[in-house]
């Protein structure tokens, strides 16, 4: 069965959620990434997620049992979100549970920071002056035209 | 030999396009790619860029084949 | 509006999770504490929390206000139950968004930590030999007969 | 005076009651855990319970009221 995955329509978190039962399990933490309305001191309107989807579905995969191996877990389950998205839309979804919250909050950071470094996804973000742009890993543009 | 290249995001759109396929005699992706930047005008350079061959991560020295696939990662902003 | 709630009946995070919705939050840390089926090596079959409810209540608020001050967030809420839980049903929810997720997942470790520490409830743990206890913060029986 | 105390948890197993009224001439809650605590056997020192006088956490020379309704809370474990 596969951990990771990518959705063209909206997550349900219920759903998602159902993959880290374990009568085991005392601690579960979620992370969500949703759109905000401003991004470096700018308007936002609405974004894209683009993903080369092979690749991100094994790169997320591969995130998320390494995860598995680092930490003391029950299980870990992530989805995210491509194509257009509106403020206030799930962008991302990361559950894991572990017998105990040390490592449910140790290991749910680094899969959302191994997700934002390494699988392949990218933003634009539409802003509320009309422009657009892809954005770097830390949410700075890309300024490619001279 | 004939090679398949996707472009994403910032790249695309200097590219102009999504994917591509070429007729080239680049012998790894280094190659290949200072021959795209150079007729795409991509801004990039190779040390930004992570490589992906079928699906794979690789080093910019991997041995390309005929009819492999390409692409060339711009860095990622998911999350 | 209280931020800080106990509940006699099972938790709905989707009902509590609509407290933590902003335009301008970019991040969502929840994190869920779940009955365990084992505690300390012992096999555990269901457990009772006891609640002093008002000040459970007033030292629940303080701590989320205090997260307010202390961590960049926007909202910030949690609900312990109270009564009698099986294996897997939810004894605490605690959700804050931020504009960041440096801050949710901090303010959020903090909270759980603080509700730990601070909130009058008692967990009385029910073992599969018949044998029941209340239990110390550090999950280890008390042993208040000689 | 009259004072009414709620016990919780593993103070309540052992008073064999959630609450109890008493007459006491106790000044302040140390002088009255120790009082109810001979009576009760409790065996959680001073030092481990803290102190609640009507909803707020007090110290225990917190000078008490005809009427006060006092809790000793053992070391809790919610969460």
């Amino acid at each position: 069965m596969s951990r990771f995955s990518l959705s063209e329509i909206a997550i349900d978190p219920d759903i998602e959620k159902q993959a880290l039962d374990d009568a085991g399990a005392g601690a579960c933490v979620i992370f969500e990434g949703w759109v905000r309305n401003h991004n470096d001191g700018r308007s936002v309107n609405h974004l894209d997620y683009q993903a080369y989807a092979p690749l991100a579905l094994s790169e997320g995969e591969a995130i998320l049992n390494e995860a598995l191996s680092r930490f003391k877990l029950r299980e870990a389950s992530a989805v995210h979100r491509t194509g257009s998205l509106a403020i206030g839309d799930m962008a991302v979804w990361v559950g894991v549970s572990a017998d105990h919250r040390d490592a449910a909050y140790d290991a749910s950071r680094w899969i959302i920071d191994e997700i934002k470094l390494r699988v392949p996804i990218w933003k634009n973000e539409h802003y509320a002056d009309g422009e657009s742009g892809w954005l770097h890993p830390d949410n700075t543009p890309v300024h490619c035209s001279a | 030999m004939k090679l398949r290249l996707l472009y994403f995001a910032s790249l695309a759109d200097h590219a102009g396009r999504a994917e591509e396929s070429i007729e080239t005699s680049a012998s790894d992706p280094a190659v290949l790619y200072a021959e795209v930047r150079e007729r795409h005008g991509f801004s990039l350079g190779l040390e930004r860029v992570r490589v992906a061959v079928n699906g794979q991560i690789v080093p910019s020295s991997h041995l390309l084949n005929d009819g492999d696939e390409i692409v060339f990662l711009p860095p990622v902003s998911g999350g």
